[in-house]
């Protein structure tokens, strides 16, 4: 262990930092002043998030267990302002109704070492660090996901996320076991190098491809998620569609482009089918829903779909694109989210059709649902068009032109239910509009940077370039 | 080694143990009995890395490292569960599947 | 001699699996389950694991069982029989995972393992030295994480569990939050 | 700054000017200004190209380009000939024209102003641009206002008719997003760096496969636009539930989107393929043309009326294109721009009748020449246009696409042309029937006796779709003039 180390893992100490300064400040904050917890939470992440864009070195520790490069560095500092936003806009919830019941200082561990599970995760260089960060990145938010005690639909949605979770990655676990032997080796860098096509090998992939599909929420591995997402708090809901599938798709795209990559002809193939069904059966539910939260897990499924668009093109466009397309993701969903979690903690609302006449009182609110929602949609000059536009541009840079068609009639479908959303909030009219209510400032600064992020990511091109440059590992 | 025994039969051993959980947990009704499952599940490949380090690849500890770190998720994993399911049972006195859902697909 | 107890042994661990899976009583699935990990604690023997068996036995046994068996014995009435899926369901998933075996049986035993012949035994320090070592082939590292998750799932588990004001007066209060402390913190020990 | 990308900054500053406006009177001031601004715009646009043309023989003449994102080579390239000239004029004076029409707008007068301003700001972007991406981009900027246009002022089924639009636009959209990243990626047949600048791919010969697979998906998304049968059922519904300055902009700019995407990019870098595939659209256009046609001599309702009259004259713009000369292709630009002024007009006028009688069923209209004689005799004088009198940009326009459609000598075109052009008689028949029901006889109600007069906002508007329509029919040859020498290297490319 050197300094340089420490160095590579500035990030992840540094929240291991934060979470045991919680812990420590959880016992000398007195009852009373509970509240100060929030404020110092945020705080504290503001300033690691801050921390994380200065640069690093590429290079692995412990004998090869933790890397870390570019990629993985700028990927985390999009996790960090992913969070950073979230906890923005859920602050206000946290305050009236977590620290309340006195649990708002667990509330922050969890969430915390969640990420740092994700950034195990994303740093991995063996399957077993893979594994625990999964693990890690997965379990708290169980907790999260039934942190509402009171509520049974929230324990619901606990039990039947860990389960699901659980369930993904045993089966993962086998696969990874089957990897195991016919390579002898866990550590991505040596797999890699003698891994052959053979069926055993085809049967591990397909088995621990599942257990990352489960957490992605791939069709046909996706039915857990509706219901997960209604069921826990907004906030919760969101750091599943946004930063949890964000990650997993990173590191998908990670395994698939290095260590997978001899096996490149099976997977293409079952990504195709797997990215059709999955644009298309997402896209379908989504039609049928009433909740805003049940509305956007489908959307959200959809959205994979379409980011397998960019993985099956298995190159450093498809890497750039799938990249960037994340990024985008993330902010046009926690503005999408944003606004519901707004509006729910002020009026309790949660469906469609409680939104009809929005924008007439609350005008603010109204722009910036439909800036995410088109940007989820690709509407230009937002940046889901960019991103989408790229995705479908990387895939058809390997010729697959069909399934970019098929990919462009769902962007079509989907942008039907986004459609209802904003019709809902712009031309519908209503006896019993939600009133007008102003936010408090973090929800603001929440939706602030949200709307800013929609609106520059995708016209800001030298971002993409930047992006496009760190994907050369991928070359 | 287990004299007399090879691999395949250990690995036949092991994917039956495997499908046996996967059939738990798709059939079952209640959170308990799927939790039991998928602790079968997680002992097939705990077992499966273990032979594996043992049958083909002796010379590093890779295999039994992370079958013990499986079984420590497993805890983690099976405490957390339980506590959910104890809350959701103070609120519904039940623990079938059918009583949890109120949300529909 | 080995042959006869890995064959007894594997009789063992697939009948109870299979009893665990479909039993309609509760507490017996459980029982059941125990029977099949300590048979996986079985096999570690066997191959010579001895540390690994002892963790198997502690923890899975020790541990996790009990824990499971704690929670039966909280939220569910002993005689109720339990509800079973739809027969077709049954039938059907069966069926899909006979199908399953027999693809993952094809291709195992199609592929050829080599098998190297050795009679290494592992002693416990190895794997003590080898947990906390940070040189290249050293496990400190994931050391470090589960402990990270341990905690995590601890707090996790005693926020969930931690005892609120119950809204509805008539129902009763299963269970106090410190047994669910001591049980979380127990799993934090085994490790 | 350059001066043609002033045409997507002015609408731009012009909205954000506008989020700062409170009311009404503030609006549609600052609308007026912004369009009046552009307009100037235009026709400074109009002698600097006379200017620059004389010196400068490139296809593209004010060309700029910055690269945008550099791995994609993705450029904002910019650049203008005299056909895109010809249709950024008619844009801007639709533009005021509709801000005039639009002046007593009561219900969110801010957002209207900005959603008409958006539209038109991707209308600019997408005739300026030489760049496929932008083109795209701007291509989808301007459909989708329409969505909360229609939406939120139109009426009838308007939710219905904004949905149907922007679903079947956005359609439309889909498969041409297909057609051009087909197009981007054979764009390096010559080994080139794949690009998407359509002056760049021109030069390449794109293999006959990828033409022959692209074709048919690039015109089928633009001419959706340009509501080619049977994809044209978005059009009718959409004008009809439209607010009247939106059915303006739609029918009288947006739908030009369609043939003149159809022209530059399908017809320009897929030449073989259009040669391949021309008989399937050819029979597609002149179905449209007398579908069209009939269709809009059974409705009574005067926006349905007109809208199925565009579906037929649009059917005329694309059926002349598919023609592969240059006389059908003066045509089918020329009646772009007149249909557009025509077009535009008709729904101004439709949309100020409907204002005071506050019905669009000619059956219950009658001896409007009499209470609202102006409105009235603008309505029979660009009824006259519309049949295509001489003297009128209709007539110019016409003429040249039939001459046009005469040289393809075969029998299967000729059959077509015949067809076609005897959709100008049904046209004829309901234009007349029109004027008759509507505007001769008696009063059939009173009440219509007293009708407020036009007031100096609607005449602003009318005079101003006026001047381009009887100049046109005027003087047509320097407008000819203008676009055939822009057809040159069209021509040089295609045949």
């Amino acid at each position: 262990m050197s300094l340089n180390s420490f160095l590579l893992m500035r990030q992840e100490i540094l929240l291991l930092a934060i979470l045991l300064l919680l812990i420590v400040g959880e016992i000398f904050i007195p009852k009373n002043k509970k509240s100060s917890v929030v404020h110092l939470a945020l705080f504290l992440f503001g300033i690691h998030t801050a921390v994380g864009f200065l640069g690093i070195e590429e290079s692995s520790v412990f004998g090869g267990m933790f890397q870390t490069n570019n990629l993985i560095h700028f990927f985390k500092n999009a996790l960090n302002i992913g969070v950073l936003v979230l906890l923005l806009q859920s602050a206000d919830w946290i305050q009236e109704k977590i620290v309340q019941k006195n649990k708002g200082t667990e509330f922050f561990i969890l969430l915390f070492s969640s990420l740092l599970g994700m950034y195990f995760m994303i740093s991995a260089g063996d399957f077993l660090m893979f594994y625990l960060g999964l693990e890690l990145a997965t379990l708290p938010v169980a907790a999260l996901a039934a942190y509402e005690t009171s509520k049974r639909i929230s324990s619901e949605a606990g039990i039947k996320f860990i389960l699901s979770a659980g369930f993904a990655s045993g089966i993962a676990l086998f696969g990874i076991s089957l990897l195991y032997a016919t390579t002898g080796s866990i550590y991505f860098n040596e797999v890699m190098e003698v891994i052959i096509s053979n069926n055993l090998t085809i049967l591990a992939f397909i088995l621990f491809f599942t257990g990352l599909a489960f957490k992605i929420s791939l069709v046909p591995f996706h039915f857990w998620t509706a219901d997960v997402y209604e069921g826990s708090p907004i906030s919760v809901a969101s750091y599943l569609s946004v930063i949890s599938k964000g990650a997993a798709v990173f590191i998908l795209m990670i395994l698939l482009f290095t260590v997978l990559k001899p096996l490149m002809h099976v997977w293409e193939n079952i990504i195709y089918v797997i990215a059709i069904a999955t644009m298309t059966i997402g896209n379908l539910f989504a039609l049928r829903q009433k909740n805003m939260k049940r509305f956007l897990a489908y959307s959200s499924i959809a959205q994979a779909g379409f980011i397998l668009l960019g993985l099956i093109a298995g190159t450093q466009l498809g890497a750039a694109t799938v990249v960037y397309f994340v990024l985008i993701y993330i902010f046009s969903n926690l503005a999408a989210f944003g606004v519901v979690q707004a509006i729910s903690l002020k009026t309790g609302k949660e469906n469609i059709d409680d939104y009809n006449g929005l924008y007439r009182t609350n005008p603010k609110l109204s722009l910036v649902m439909m800036l995410g929602l088109f940007s989820l949609a690709g509407i230009p000059p937002v940046a889901g068009f960019f991103g989408k536009f790229f995705l479908f541009t990387a895939a058809a840079s390997q010729g697959y032109y069909f399934l970019v068609f098929i990919a462009v009639v769902n962007a079509t479908i989907s942008l039907y239910y986004y459609l209802l959303v904003i019709r809902a909030m712009f031309i519908r009219n209503s006896n019993t509009p939600i009133p007008y209510f102003r936010n408090k400032i973090y929800m603001r600064l929440g939706l602030l940077i949200t709307a800013i992020g929609i609106l520059v990511l995708g016209l800001y091109s030298p971002l993409y370039d930047y992006i496009y440059e760190l994907t050369g590992i991928f070359g | 080694m287990i004299a007399g025994i090879s691999i395949y039969e250990i690995l036949t051993l092991t994917s039956i143990l495997f499908f046996i959980g996967v059939y738990g947990f798709i059939t079952r009704k209640n959170l308990i009995s799927i939790l039991i499952s998928l602790e079968l599940i997680l002992n097939a490949s705990a077992v499966n890395f273990v032979i594996i380090n043992k049958y083909l690849f002796p010379e590093n500890l890779q295999g039994v490292f992370f079958s013990i770190f499986i079984i420590a998720v497993a805890a983690a994993e099976t405490a957390l569960a339980v506590a959910i399911i104890i809350n959701l049972y103070r609120q519904i006195s039940s623990v079938e599947v059918e009583d949890t859902e109120v949300m529909k697909y | 001699m080995e042959q006869i107890i890995f064959y007894l042994l594997a009789l063992i661990m697939i009948v109870m699996a299979i009893a665990s899976v479909s039993s309609r009583k509760m507490l017996r699935s459980v029982v059941y389950l125990l029977f099949g990990l300590i048979g996986v604690a079985g096999v570690y023997f066997l191959i010579d694991y001895n540390f690994l068996a002892a963790v198997q036995l502690t923890v899975y046994a020790g541990g996790i069982v009990v824990l499971i068996i704690f929670s039966v014995l909280l939220v569910h009435h002993m005689e109720m029989e339990m509800e079973t899926a739809k027969k077709s369901k049954q039938i059907l998933t069966g069926l899909s995972c006979l199908i399953g075996l027999g693809v993952f049986l094809t291709i195992m035993y199609s592929h050829e393992f080599t098998v190297v012949e050795n009679t290494l035994t592992t002693t416990t320090a190895e794997i003590g030295m080898g947990l906390l070592s940070y040189d290249a082939g050293g496990f400190i590292l994931p050391f470090e994480v589960i402990s990270v998750l341990l905690l995590a799932s601890m707090i996790g588990a005693i926020v969930i569990a931690k005892g609120v004001k119950l809204e509805n007066e008539g129902k009763e209060t299963v269970g106090n939050p410190q047994t669910r402390i001591e049980n979380s913190q127990e799993t934090e020990d085994e490790n | 700054m350059d001066i043609l990308s002033l045409f997507v900054l002015v609408p731009v500053l012009t909205i954000l000017v506008l989020f700062a406006t409170k009311g009404l009177k503030q609006a549609r001031l600052v609308a007026m200004f912004g369009s009046i601004v552009q307009l100037g715009m235009a026709v400074n646009l109009i002698f600097a190209y006379f200017r620059e043309r004389a010196v400068n023989t490139d296809i593209m003449v004010f060309t700029r380009d910055f690269v945008w994102f550099k791995s994609f080579n993705i450029h904002y390239a910019i650049g203008v000939d005299g056909i895109s000239v010809a249709l950024l004029t008619l844009t801007s004076i639709v533009v005021l024209a509709g801000v005039f029409i639009s002046w007593k707008m009561k219900d969110l007068p801010k957002e209207f102003f900005v959603s008409l301003l958006v539209l038109s700001t991707g209308v600019y972007g997408f005739f300026i641009s030489i760049d496929l991406f932008t083109m795209f981009l701007f291509y989808e900027v301007a459909v989708i206002p329409m969505f909360l246009l229609i939406g939120i002022w139109g009426s009838g089924p308007k939710e219905y008719s904004a949905m149907k639009l922007t679903l079947m636009l956005m359609g439309a959209s889909a498969v041409l997003l297909v057609g051009i990243l087909g197009i981007y990626f054979n764009s390096n047949a010559d080994g080139g760096a794949l690009t998407f600048n359509i002056l760049e791919i021109a030069k390449v010969s794109i293999p006959f496969e990828a033409q022959k697979l692209f074709f048919p998906l690039t015109f089928l998304g633009f001419a959706v636009l340009g509501a080619l049968f049977p994809f044209h059922t978005w059009s009718p519904d959409g004008h009809a539930s439209a607010p009247t300055a939106v059915s303006m902009l739609h029918a009288g700019v947006l739908m030009k989107l369609g043939g003149y995407g159809i022209f530059r990019v399908a017809m320009f870098l897929l030449p073989q393929g259009a040669i391949e595939w021309s008989w399937v659209f050819i029979i597609l256009s002149a179905t449209g043309v007398i579908y069209g046609a009939f269709a809009a001599l059974r409705q009574t309702d005067l926006k349905y009326i007109n809208a199925y009259a565009s579906v037929s004259h649009l059917g005329m713009v694309m059926f002349a294109l598919l023609m592969l000369n240059k006389t059908g292709w003066n045509g089918a630009i020329l009646q772009s721009l007149s249909h557009g002024f025509m077009t535009a007009l008709v729904f101004a006028l439709i949309g100020m009748i409907y204002e005071r009688t506050h019905t669009r069923d000619i059956t219950r209209l009658g001896g409007l020449l009499k209470v609202i004689p102006f409105i009235s005799v603008a309505f029979v004088v660009v009824g006259l246009a519309y049949l295509g009198l001489p003297g009128f940009s209709g007539f110019v326009a016409e003429m040249n696409i039939f001459v046009g459609a005469f040289q393809n000598d075969d029998m299967f075109t000729r059959v077509a042309t015949v067809i076609v052009i005897s959709a100008i008689v049904v046209t004829a028949v309901f234009l007349l029937r029109v004027i008759g029901i509507m505007l001769m006889g008696r009063v059939k109600n009173p009440e219509y006796l007293k009708l407020p007069k036009v007031t100096w906002y609607e005449r602003t508007g009318i005079i101003l779709l006026f001047i381009p329509i009887i100049g046109i029919g005027i003087a047509p040859l320097w407008l000819s003039d203008m676009i055939l020498e822009s057809l040159e290297p069209f021509i040089r490319g295609v045949l």
